[in-house]
């Protein structure tokens, strides 16, 4: 019967390659837990491991001996993860972002289409450059981006973007530079202030914690920046004409609600794009930049994309 | 134009912090201290002035509490390579490591965040716009409104040489250097001269700190000195401690450290990446082949 | 009698964790006086002094200076008080000037602590010329004789006012011919009203300049006589317990083949300056050859360029026949054994082991020491080596095993030589294996060497210690900015020809000077 | 050794209550976290083969620095020799595919031969150019990092991944396990036992030693330091290369990005507080390992924060090199007080 079969859920455990701060893609993540533990009344613990590949086996295991159900980011340990999920089969685990299935099938997937969201990111950046009303802007059709590595989800982004910006105007061209880091917050600056000195208007951040210093660029040069993973539209108000949110705390709040009504089922992959919230556009702000018309453009690209009218092409590495 | 104004810029922004703590390695060098603390005390400079910035709300307490972050490293210091005379190489390890861990620590204690923490309460140290300098044709629009920070590396600069080469206080720090016992028995304690030394470069390097995390942008992020105390250190080391080598060797830095982001147009990331630290080597080569010249 | 002027009552001082440097020395010192300390190495007259200077805090007794109690923690309290010393090795910056090493810790100040250079300069030159001393303020102490840098020292305490000059063996770095001059300003120093302490081991000296003689003897104090009322005899008694008898010097056998051959040798500094020129010399079996010159005239790079740390400009160098010129270091060692000045520097690694130290170069050149084609070390053999040392040439020591530093001086001393002894090299170059030993070591190491003449080595001996020279010597070689000025059998060569020829660099000088 | 060890443990006592101080303040429970700390990486077969296996490279990085500096050579470079050792062993495991026991003794040598390569070039940049390896090493390691992560990125990245890795190496490269623990820890041992034999045993091991108290005395020995530098950069770089190797045959079995995150200044920290001797080095690191390993038990029960341990290992090793000859000095003081009180008497 459902009742005896049911998994214990007492201890959930967020487990990150990286480390929250980021107030970003971690930090989103973390709110759904609070959001968990606040609704279910279960105990929670985070567990972050810095990037550092030595901390990952020896956190999942910790994890393992610890919670019934894990919750994880696993760039860089799929292996483990893997292995580990199938030395404990009763255990739920719900792997973030990517798509990692064991043997035994018991890893449920939540693959974000960043794609959908980077596409409509390009869009407000394309009309944001060539809107003449928005001050500081220049005619020359040059938007940026700012990634943290070059690693395939950040190409993934950047791809979209392009496309998306593409779709508006096809002789806009993309600049991109890569910091090699997701922390160094000044290096971040000093690239977007290169991006807007080579004549850019709008430069996408894609660098979690380092991405600050793009924002703060924005705001320092008058022009305009586009934030990831949370709503960092106030952030430097007047300066960040959108944010590409990827809501991983809404996923987990989500996928633990379905295992507490019983109708979670392991090893599955659950999309989020657009149509499901998961990846968004987020343009409110408590003083938006974008005139209303480009707004409603963006939001009839967004309608187009959920109903299938516009095919958003994925990256392919 | 705007490109190479964004050039020299960027070189000024990535050379003051790696100048004002290098101005502070220079007094260390010359009292005769093996100081590798300097990224630890950068660092706890940068989390000193978040912490002073926006409790106090005023940049002015920021760069008060910066100095005082990193003045503390200094006394740690002091108590145990000056006063218990553990060896400066392990105390300056252990340094760096605790600033790591304590400034990791205290973010999450104080501002229940990890890896970066910002916020609009943090008030930035303000830019300086000169009338006077503005004026200036071509070199106007860089001469004015860098940051004010930036102003007291210069004025920090020009204060070191006239300090370490033209006071009474210089005289006694060099030989403190030179020559420990004979300050001594000069009747000059060494101990103390040596703790001025380290209290000076625990001042110049909160300024560092400052201008990392109030100045060129404003926030904390963890482990953000992200080595530019080591690069000071190889400046010291480089050209013996000379105030205005230390500023060239600065300047190539924050220009290479530009210069790489530019080059990402022809060449992988990760080699861009490793231009200021192939141009420190570059800079290491010449001056010992031009060291051997000379010896022979 | 009225408050003495300065008094040390009842010293007592023990380095950890039982060296009893001094033990309740009791002195005073009057005003305007010579006051001489003697002792043989150890004695504790350093000691003594450094802790009336304050660079020692004494574990019991105090000090008086006009009836009042004083304990000095710094120098700096010392100088203030009107008390200040020349060190035993001299203690300047050298990259600084003479002004800037005479004003440092006294440094006329203009607004915002600015060095005032005028005024410095006008007072140096002030002290310069009120006391006749022959310097140049503005030369740098780094390239002025070892004579000026002294002087330097002493104005320096002459520039600070004080009553009470400290002397540590000031004249073990000068010339014959220097130690007159010395002797001239101190004694203009004393009509002065100076109090001068003046520590030295030449009883001729002291009996020569001081009022009053203080005797140390293994940390405890003798005596404190009138100097008109003894005599060199008493002192030396006083001194070592016993009296001392040289023994003559045995006869040399004739020499045999030449064994180090040094042809047109030169060399050339990093600074591009000539520090040797043109250097031909001898040494033959069975032969020991003196080095005498003063300090930097070349010695070191001599010893340096022999012993393939820096290569020569030109010339050559052989030993029985063998061209060293331009060997590997390792290659020299099979014929050249070498015992250093210094023995902290280059004669050992002291925190080391006896036997690691015993060890070195032999590890290399003796396969008994080795196994496996070379490559492992034969430990037991090694043990037994240090063990050889220690009996056969009387080492004093605990265990092989035990660190080098925990040897006394004159022990290290012996450990060096019978390591270098051992090696069985034909050539022996001794760069002062005397310093800084005590009489008895010292006459051990002087009778080692004469064993060794008779054994048919060759031997070249560089000193500073004239008599020592004298003593030892077949033929005694001078050395003058880096040119061999001089080469004379020691029978017939006067100890004022050598000196005038080590500071003119030729004989009958129309009169000493320092520069 | 007796008052070695003592010096020692005190030390070691006295940073943990300094620590129990410092959670105090913070209004934690020193005892309740400690135990925590400890039954995370000691208590059980798990936690402690666990601490084992992360002490493997800690030790070998630390057993890096301790001879270089033992030596004489200002080796800082274990960072990069370890990534570029790690690289060369994954490009082995990549492409070679020979039996197990073929296949691990090559590629544990091709590992040190990554690392010995990146020391090399500092070595031979002071033997031709006299450039110093303190600094040369330390942009080295900036270097290695970059150029991993550039090949990780581009020529081996793992088509299936998801960030920046390489593929898996072949199995036969694999380490054996033995229930939970790994043989990265016997390969240790080896190099450890071999370490010390060379160290301790071998002519070349008593002039590195010598050399490094005295150059110019050994120097003048007849010792030939050039080439002595250069093996000790060789050996210490392939020291950290072998780290670099197991930490990939050992672990995930590819080389992905933040491999050597953690063992940035572990090395030399570790070495410093041994006093740069080899037993020291073995022992710091098996205790630094269970204090990293305990650090997420600790973290997962006590709620303490990671971060903790780190600011508790600079007290370490303050504490401990600070205290190291205090005890002596102490000692002999009292001794000489003693003997001026009875000769005052
Ligand atoms: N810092 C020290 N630590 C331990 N022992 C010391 C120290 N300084 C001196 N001694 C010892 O104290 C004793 C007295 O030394 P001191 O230097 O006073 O002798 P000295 O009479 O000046 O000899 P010399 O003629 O060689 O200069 C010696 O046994 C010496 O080894
Ligand atoms: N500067 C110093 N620091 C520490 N210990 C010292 C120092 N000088 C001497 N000692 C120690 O003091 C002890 C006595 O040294 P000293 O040189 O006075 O011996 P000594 O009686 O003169 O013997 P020798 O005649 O063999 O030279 C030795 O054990 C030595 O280790
Ligand atoms: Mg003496
Ligand atoms: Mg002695």
């Amino acid at each position: 019967s459902p009742a005896a079969s049911a998994p214990k859920t007492e201890k959930v455990v967020y487990l990150i390659n990286g480390a929250l701060g980021d107030n970003a893609f971690y930090d989103s993540g973390q709110k759904g837990l609070d959001q968990v533990a606040k609704d279910f009344g279960v105990e929670t613990r985070t567990l972050e491991t810095n990037f550092d590949a030595g901390q990952y086996e020896p956190a999942l295991q910790a994890a393992v001996n610890y919670a019934d159900v894990i919750f994880v980011i696993s760039y860089g340990f799929e292996d483990q993860l893997k292995e580990i999920a199938d030395q404990y089969p009763n255990k739920i685990f719900v792997n973030l972002d990517t798509v990692v299935q064991n043997e035994k099938k018991t890893i449920t997937s939540v693959d974000f289409v960043e794609e959908e969201s980077a596409y409509l990111a390009g869009v407000a950046a394309a009309l944001a450059t060539s809107d003449a009303s928005l001050a500081g802007t220049n005619p020359e059709k040059l938007i940026g981006a700012v990634g943290g590595d070059v690693d395939p989800v950040i190409q993934a982004f950047v791809f979209a973007y392009t496309n998306g910006a593409h779709s508006v105007d096809p002789e806009i061209s993309v600049e991109t530079k890569y910091l090699g880091s997701w922390d160094d917050t000044a290096k971040g600056k000093q690239a977007a202030l290169q991006l807007y000195d080579q004549g850019a208007d709008v430069v996408f951040q894609i660098a979690a914690a380092a991405g600050m210093g793009v924002l703060q660029a924005a705001g320092e040069r008058g022009l305009y920046a586009i934030g990831v993973d949370t709503n960092q539209n106030d952030l430097v108000p007047g300066h960040v004409i959108a944010s590409d949110t990827k809501d991983v705390g809404k996923a987990i709040y989500e996928v633990f609600s379905s295992i507490k009504k019983g109708t979670y089922q392991p090893g599955q992959t659950l999309s989020y794009g657009l149509a499901s919230g998961g990846v968004d556009l987020d343009m409110s702000a408590a003083a938006p930049v974008l005139s209303s018309a480009a707004q409603a453009q963006i939001n009839a690209v967004r309608q187009d994309i959920i109903d299938g009218k516009i095919k958003v092409e994925l990256y392919q590495p | 134009m705007n490109i190479f104004k964004g050039l020299i810029n960027g070189m000024i922004a990535g050379a003051t912090p790696i100048l004002l703590a290098a101005l502070g390695g220079t007094y260390t060098y010359y009292a005769g201290i093996f100081n590798i603390a300097m990224e630890g005390m950068m660092l706890a400079g940068a989390f000193g002035a978040v912490l002073g910035s926006y409790f106090f709300h005023s940049w002015l307490a920021g760069l008060l509490c910066a100095i005082l972050g990193s003045t503390l490293l200094a006394l740690i210091f002091i108590l145990f390579a000056v006063v218990l005379k553990t060896d400066e190489f392990i105390t300056g390890i252990a340094l760096n490591l605790f600033a790591v861990g304590a400034t990791t620590y205290l973010l999450r204690q104080i501002f229940a965040v990890k890896g970066a923490f910002s916020s609009p309460e943090i008030l930035p140290i303000p830019r300086l716009h000169l009338a006077g300098l503005e004026k200036v044709p071509v070199l106007g629009e860089i001469l004015s409104g860098q940051n004010l920070l930036v102003y007291l590396m210069l004025a920090a600069l020009l204060l070191s040489v006239y300090v370490i080469f033209k006071t009474r206080f210089g005289l006694r720090l060099r030989a403190a250097g030179y020559n420990a016992p004979s300050l001594d028995s000069s009747g000059v304690r060494t101990a103390v001269i040596r703790v001025w030394a380290l209290l000076i470069c625990g001042v110049l390097c909160g300024l560092a700190g400052a201008y990392l995390s109030l100045g060129y942008v404003t926030l904390f992020s963890e482990n953000m000195s992200a080595g530019r105390g080591w690069i000071s250190l190889a400046a010291v080391i480089l050209v013996n401690g000379n105030p205005w080598g230390i500023a060239l060797i600065s300047l190539l830095f924050g220009f290479t450290d530009g210069l790489g982001l530019w080059l990402q147009q022809s060449l992988p990331s990760q080699f861009t990446a490793m231009v200021p630290y192939l141009a420190t080597l570059a800079a290491l080569y010449f001056y010992s082949m031009r060291r051997k010249r000379l010896a022979r | 009698m009225s408050v003495p002027f300065l008094a040390m009552q009842e010293i007592l001082k023990i380095f950890p964790p039982a060296v009893v440097a001094l033990d309740r020395v009791s002195v005073e010192f009057r005003p305007g006086e010579i006051h001489a300390v003697v002792g043989e190495n150890g004695a504790g007259k350093s000691t003594l002094m450094k802790v009336l200077y304050g660079l020692e805090a004494a574990n019991s007794g105090q000090i008086q200076l006009r009836g009042q109690a004083v304990q000095f923690h710094s120098p700096g309290q010392a100088i203030a008080a009107g008390i200040g010393m020349v060190h035993q090795e001299i203690l300047l910056v050298q990259e600084y000037r003479v002004w800037e090493n005479i004003v440092l810790g006294l440094e006329p100040a203009g607004w915002f602590g600015r060095l005032d250079e005028r005024q410095a300069l006008r007072s140096v030159q002030q002290k310069i010329d009120e006391f006749h001393f022959n310097l140049d303020p503005l030369a740098r102490v780094g390239e002025i004789s070892v004579a000026a840098r002294q002087k330097v020292e002493i104005l320096k305490l002459l520039y600070r006012n004080v009553a009470v000059l400290i002397l540590d063996e000031p004249t073990a770095v000068l010339t014959p011919q220097e130690i007159p001059q010395l002797f001239a300003e101190l004694r203009r120093l004393r009509a002065g009203g100076k109090t001068i302490l003046f520590i030295s081991h030449h009883l001729e000296e002291v009996l020569e300049l001081s009022d009053r003689i203080t005797v140390l003897r293994k940390g405890r104090q003798v005596a404190t006589l009138e100097t008109s009322a003894t005599n060199q005899a008493e002192l030396s008694r006083l001194m070592i317990g016993r009296e001392l008898a040289r023994p003559p010097r045995p006869a040399a056998a004739p020499p045999g083949q030449p064994v180090l051959e040094v042809e047109g040798l030169s060399y050339r500094d990093g600074a591009g300056r000539l520090r040797l020129q043109d250097l031909s010399l001898q040494v033959r079996a069975g032969e020991i050859v003196g080095v005498a010159g003063v300090e930097g005239n070349g010695q070191f790079e001599l010893v340096n360029v022999l012993m393939g740390l820096n290569p020569p400009e030109s010339g050559r160098l052989l030993v029985q026949g063998h061209d060293l010129t331009r060997a590997e270091i390792l290659e020299r060692r099979r014929r050249i054994a070498f015992v250093s000045q210094d023995r902290g520097r280059l004669g050992a690694a002291v925190r080391a082991t006896i036997t690691e130290n015993a060890l070195m170069t032999h590890h290399r050149l003796n396969p008994r020491f080795t196994r496996w084609r070379g490559w492992r070390l034969e430990a037991r053999a090694a043990l037994q080596f240090a063990r050889r040392i220690e009996t056969q040439f009387g080492v004093s020591m605990a265990s092989p095993e035990q660190p080098f530093q925990s040897l006394s001086g004159g022990n290290q001393q012996k450990v060096i030589l019978g390591r270098e002894l051992l090696l069985e090299t034909p050539f022996l170059l001794l760069d002062q294996p005397t310093r800084g030993l005590d009489v008895g070591s010292m006459e051990y190491v002087h009778e080692l060497i004469l064993t060794l003449r008779a054994e048919q080595r060759a031997i070249l001996l560089i000193s500073a210690d004239l008599e020592e020279l004298f003593r030892l010597s077949d033929r005694i070689v001078v050395l003058h900015r880096g040119r061999l000025v001089a080469d004379l059998p020691a029978v017939s060569a006067s100890l004022e020809q050598v000196g005038a020829l080590m500071l003119e660099g030729k004989e009958h000088p129309d009169g000493p000077q320092a520069d | 050794m007796g008052r070695k060890l003592i010096s020692a443990l005190l030390g070691v006592l006295i940073a943990l209550a300094l620590g129990a101080l410092i959670m105090l303040l913070q209004g934690y429970n020193p005892l309740s976290t400690y135990a925590a700390l400890f039954s995370f990486s000691l208590l059980g077969w798990s936690p402690l083969a666990t601490t084992l296996r992360n002490a493997v490279p800690l030790i070998l990085t630390g057993l890096s620095a301790s001879v270089a500096f033992a030596s004489g050579p200002v080796n800082l470079g274990q960072p990069g020799q370890l990534l570029m050792g790690a690289l060369f062993a994954t490009l082995g495991g990549l492409s070679l595919d020979l039996p197990p026991l073929v296949m691990i003794p090559v590629l544990l040598l091709l590992a040190m031969l990554g690392g010995a390569f990146w020391s090399g070039l500092a070595a031979l940049a002071r033997h031709w150019f006299n450039m110093d390896e303190f600094i040369t090493t330390l942009m080295l390691n900036m270097i290695a990092d970059y150029f991993t992560y550039w090949a990780i990125s581009y020529p081996l990245y793992d088509a299936e991944a998801f960030s920046p890795m390489t593929p898996q190496i072949h199995r036969a490269g694999w380490l054996p396990e033995f229930g939970d623990f790994n043989s990265n820890v016997l390969v240790m041992l080896a190099a450890f036992g071999a370490l010390w034999f060379l160290f301790n045993r071998l002519t070349a091991g008593y002039e590195w030693r010598l050399t490094g108290q005295n150059g110019l005395f050994a120097r003048l020995g007849g010792v030939n330091i050039e080439r002595n530098y250069l093996a000790v950069m060789l050996v210490t770089g392939a020291l950290a290369g072998l780290a670099g190797g197991l930490v990939v045959m050992a672990g995930p079995h590819r080389f992905l990005k933040g491999l050597g995150a953690n063992y940035a200044w572990d090395g030399v920290m570790i070495a410093v507080v041994a006093n740069n001797g080899l037993v020291g080095t073995l022992l710091y690191g098996l205790f630094f390992s269970s204090l990293q390993t305990g650090a997420l038990g600790m973290e997962l029960i006590t709620a303490v924060p990671g971060e903790f341990i780190q600011v508790l290992q600079a007290v370490i090793v303050l504490v401990v090199v600070a205290g190291r000859g205090r005890l002596d000095w102490l000692l002999e003081r009292s001794l000489a007080r003693q003997k001026a009180r009875e000769r005052a008497a």
